[in-house]
């Protein structure tokens, strides 16, 4: 990554980690400085999350910091805000986002609001992590994407790494945060790939997408496990002679409109791509911003290349369920010879 | 089952003892208070209804009724124990030492008054039904952690049993055996619906079972029953043995809310002859002798005063500040939202 | 309302009739005409409903077709599912929209996936009815504006009519429809004004907008309560000389986009009025749709006019987060002057 | 209360009868079709595994150690009643019924999976933990309302009493006395978290009196005890007298999933004393004179060719349709999923 100091990996301060070792050596970390860290989730003590997102946590940390709650959403929800508000830091863990759903009233109405509804007398300074998107030939309902139900809710932040590095650092910054942050997991890549991470603590800073590829002919715009796929298209069309700049998102709220704003106004153009279902997903979010502060830079309209608007199928067709990258060179062709 | 969860009563409607056993730890001082919140807290409700009626406050959930359910309960908290009440205790919260300016804001839709004393740990009233006990069990269990003595109520009624969030925030408290103290004010209707439509189980109490964890049936109207068995579970949950679940079976005399009919659902013989928690006291301390005419007018007098100074005090407060859409949603705000800020104000300022 | 026949009024066929009163009507036909309906709710029997809304249907219908239920919103969803499964048509009403969350669970795992799960041999042809917005000075979490969390929902239709005509026949096709059905009722509309509306039985067509008021310069597209601030911005931009187009857009999902495309290709500007929050509202899927549709019609950026991006705020503060007619007349100004 | 719920049982680990009462109602017939279905679904739930490992089954949840939990209430249904499984509970449903072949479909990742045979009222698998109990509670008033005499029955595990629905459900069904049967497999585990961390209740049975219902705990492992119980809750039932909960306390002997390494949370030993079910009914079968050599020889032949039959049913099923992605959403297709559809099949035509 961009961000990975030099120094760091000269004097020997990072490790070669997958996503979710990256995620489990963020929480090590805080559990580690901050007496206030304190998990919660389904399966995450003895058996170390089912993605191994907790592994030897609960061993090292105890069963007082480290907690198997019982198969209740809302319950674990509702008690770390609780725990929030009376001075603990939760990080309450979702088994997939797929279940967020019956903790989503505690989320919406209280998570979110208690600090305007108390103007800030009393805040709820937790990160909720799950686990979400297909492409993993999981079993059916554990593939939503569905943040946008998280997006249009003032009072939480939600943000998406899409590598090893980034995870780290949005979930160190998420725990330090004042307030609410939903940590969105792209399971398909929790193990995709590894890559030099800093032992130590540092953060990402929350609100900022990042350039991944630099291009002069169109904005691709992507977080999560889409991130891979623009690259991908962005190959094959520069095969084709086409100049591709990629943004990850990485924050989905507040998103960073500066950076989408700049790489439009120079490209011209934007592909949008996300795995969420095409109405009411965040992409049209990133139309209205290109709309707001690009307008009369626009050279196409602009393309969006997401989930279809139906249910995410059953795993033996969730592949045409998902963007390519045949699909995103298409819409990349359609802006580009608009 | 519900011979297993009879209704204690300390005092019955006569004002009799009826339950000697507690004859000694009853004294004058008690009885007072709890006679003192109880008219504070009524003066309190019936001026709201007024202010409501002249238009002078919003829609207002009065709890005329439930007085000996609100303030036993809240006398018996310590001064850092956490309160989570429902949009109906805000005559357990003015007890425990909630403003009652601040409360008459709340019903005015001012969010000003969702804000606590400092110091007092007063959760904004729960308006989405039984949401608040997993919030209670939480802070409870952050108490635990610590090592504390201090310990959590939530507030909730009848209805609020029907909903998932009760279940669960039991659940959750009775396996990580925090402190709280599950207060149920059965007043028997959840709006209009009654009880027996909200559920088939002949007592609340006995839904304690499914925790395994204590349960207690007791006569909601009178004060001293209150009193004592929400403290015998505070003491419990401070000592490290868990929850309790509490049911204080009550009645609410008015109506829901002021925009509420309840003649329409209600019977009207259905609450006649319930006899008034405060009568209930009274006669109670006219019988013990702990009954003094000048006292009483002088509370009373004190407490019509107060009552008029809270109206005075929310009526001088300073209007509503539109800064306040804005500014407490996040900790610092996003610049998007800024920019919406920005905008807005000036689009006012060239109104 | 344009779609009353005339015929209705001349032979007597009409009544005036509130909002309130014109989807108690719906309710009591379809009562009447058709034993599978079923109503359930909290407070709707003897009650009558928090609005009013089902007033004297228990009396007429009796306690096993007009049920008061437990406070339990998941519980009412989810036995309506096993009803509407089994031969009935459930409507189901919620008292607040603010209050649908503890149900959010059932309606996006199960009344919307169960036909694609089971290959359309389960349906769930079910009707929610849900009162929304804000503007009442309504105590605090009763005034939420959240369609995008149904509209983001494949499998359930959400229809928002802000008239007593539309009212009575949008419900009655959402009551017919083999899908399940979202039915918003702007609360602020309930009783504001009288309709003649035909007391017989009709429909009006889900999916379909309605242009309520004929222009030339700019498209204001709105819902809801929105109509009328859009109408009354509308009559002041008349004074200074701009020509508005209004579409009510009535269904939210499926969008009528020709009736959108239609209009803007003609006005050439469109400006968006709702009441939800900005960030992940509607409004940025009708931006895409004007993208997708009529880029190069559009002489301005799009002005979207919303909720902002907070908690709906206590009543003496709702006014400022609502739209209203000067904040949608300086969009009109401000997409005319660009 | 664990006194109050004495787990039942009619034939003990040895398979000797230990409840009398039950003798006369037992006969060949009886245990024939017990002990068939239970080889069946285990001869199945062997060779999911089997496949799962070669490659040719996605994750599968095995149910091994349940069957006469599964077996036992699935056998006591009637044929027009209402079924709602979880994903581990395909025993039961092939009991009922279900295609074999249809059910290795659903753990391949087809949609097709789903589809209950014509006439057999079978809910696809619940994922969501507990969201089938109201469906349950729903159907069920569907055929009070129409006067029947059909009912619903409800499988969900330990865990699944944790969360929200489960009491939503509970409370409708007793509220509205619907006939309809909560049938809990307590198998001692929610993936790894041990039933001492889901609930402080020393039972899960005595959750029943939280509604009012009848509550019953039985040994899961008993083919006869599940039939006979199940059987008496459905009469009930059928009889308008509503809801009956059983727990029925079982283990399940291998992982949750074929994603799962029980040993990396569940102690060796700890199930090690509990003889499996299919052994039970062997040898009461044995003891009392039902055991026919020959018979169980042809009965195991026959489940094998059944199995393989289901599975080159599978295997050689059409191959997935990419119209199902778009098919099944409405009724009738809305324009613009149409427009996505049309649009994707042409993408698909030009790759
Ligand atoms: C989740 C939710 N559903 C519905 C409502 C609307 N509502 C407000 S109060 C109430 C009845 C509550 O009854 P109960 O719990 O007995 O308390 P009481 O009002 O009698 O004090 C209802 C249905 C709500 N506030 N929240
Ligand atoms: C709402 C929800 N939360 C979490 C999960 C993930 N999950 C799947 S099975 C399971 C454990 C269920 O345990 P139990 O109810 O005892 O049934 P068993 O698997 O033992 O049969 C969990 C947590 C889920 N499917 N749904
Ligand atoms: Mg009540
Ligand atoms: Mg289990």
């Amino acid at each position: 990554m961009t961000q990975l100091k030099e120094s760091d990996q000269q004097n020997g301060t990072t490790k070669q980690m997958t996503m979710i070792q990256a995620i489990n050596d963020g929480m090590r970390l805080m559990l580690e400085e901050d007496d206030r860290t304190i998990i919660l989730g389904e399966d995450i003590g003895k058996n170390g999350g089912v993605f191994r997102a907790t592994e030897g946590l609960q061993e090292k940390f105890g069963v007082e910091r480290v907690v198997d709650t019982p198969l209740s959403e809302a319950g674990i929800i509702g008690t770390s805000i609780g725990l929030a508000v009376n001075g603990f830091r939760p990080i309450a863990e979702i088994q997939f986002l797929g279940f967020i759903y019956p903790a989503y009233e505690q989320i919406m109405t209280h998570v979110s609001r208690l600090r305007m509804r108390s103007m800030s007398h009393f805040t709820v300074p937790m990160v909720i992590r799950a686990p979400y998107g297909a492409g993993i030939r999981a079993p059916e309902i554990h593939s939503d994407s569905t943040e946008i139900l998280f997006t249009h809710m003032p009072g939480i932040k939600v943000v998406c790494p899409s590598n090893p590095y980034d995870a780290k650092g949005l979930l160190i910054a998420a725990m330090e945060d004042p307030d609410p942050v939903l940590v969105l997991e792209t399971m398909k890549n929790y193990r995709s790939k590894r890559e030099e991470v800093p032992v130590g603590k540092y953060t990402v800073e929350i609100g900022k997408g990042e350039i991944v590829r630099e291009g002069t002919d169109v904005t691709l715009i992507a977080w999560g496990a889409m991130v891979s796929i623009a690259e991908k298209a962005a190959e094959q069309a520069e095969k084709k002679g086409i100049s591709c700049e990629i943004i990850d998102l990485r924050t989905l709220y507040p998103i960073d409109r500066d950076i989408i704003a700049q790489s439009v106004q120079k490209t011209t153009r934007a592909v949008i791509i996300h795995e969420a279902h095409n109405s009411g997903g965040l992409g049209n979010d990133l139309v209205s911003i290109i709309n707001d502060t690009s307008f009369l830079y626009l050279r196409a309209p602009i393309e969006r290349v997401t989930g279809f608007d139906v249910p995410v199928p059953f795993f033996t067709l969730e592949e045409h369920y998902l963007p390519t990258p045949a699909r995103v060179v298409e819409g990349i062709e359609k802006v580009v010879h608009f | 089952m519900e011979q297993n969860y009879p209704m204690k009563r300390i005092i019955d409607d006569q004002g009799n003892l009826v339950d000697a056993s507690f004859e000694d730890m009853i004294d004058e001082k008690l009885v007072k208070e709890l006679y003192y919140n109880m008219i504070r807290i009524r003066t309190y409700d019936r001026k709201a209804i007024n202010l409501q009626r002249q238009g002078r406050l919003g829609t207002y959930a009065p709890f005329e009724g439930q007085e000996a359910a609100q303030v036993g309960s809240a006398l018996a908290l310590n001064s850092d124990d956490w309160v989570f009440p429902t949009y109906r205790d805000h005559g357990a919260t003015i007890t425990f030492g909630k403003s009652m300016a601040r409360t008459f804001l709340y019903w005015n839709g001012r969010v000003e008054g969702c804000v606590p004393p400092e110091g007092k740990n007063i959760f904004p009233p729960a308006v989405p039904i039984a949401t608040q006990l997993p919030h209670a069990a939480g802070a409870a269990w952050a108490e635990k952690l610590r090592g504390t003595r201090n310990a959590s109520i939530a507030y909730f009624g009848d209805g609020a049993t029907s909903e998932g969030d009760f279940h669960e925030g039991l659940n959750f408290a009775s396996v990580f055996q925090v402190p709280v103290v599950f207060f149920n004010q059965n007043n028997g209707y959840a709006i209009s619906v009654p009880i027996e439509k909200q559920m088939n189980s002949a007592t609340i109490a006995q839904k304690s079972v499914a925790y395994g964890m204590p349960g207690v049936r007791i006569d909601g109207n009178d004060c001293l029953s209150v009193y004592f068995e929400t403290k015998k579970a505070f003491d419990h949950a401070r000592n490290g043995d868990g929850p309790t679940l509490i049911e204080a079976v009550t009645w609410r005399t008015g109506a829901h809310t002021t925009a509420d009919d309840p003649s329409k659902y209600r019977p009207k013989e259905q609450g006649e002859h319930i006899v008034d928690p405060i009568t209930r006291i009274e006669l109670f301390m006219k019988n013990y002798g702990y009954w003094d005419d000048q006292w009483v007018q002088d509370i009373k007098a004190k407490t019509t005063i107060e009552v008029e100074q809270a109206v005075e005090e929310m009526e001088n407060f300073p209007p509503p500040n539109v800064n306040d859409v804005f500014d407490h949603v996040f900790a610092e705000m996003p610049t998007q939202l800024a920019e919406q800020k920005e905008a807005y104000l000036a689009h006012l300022e060239r109104q």
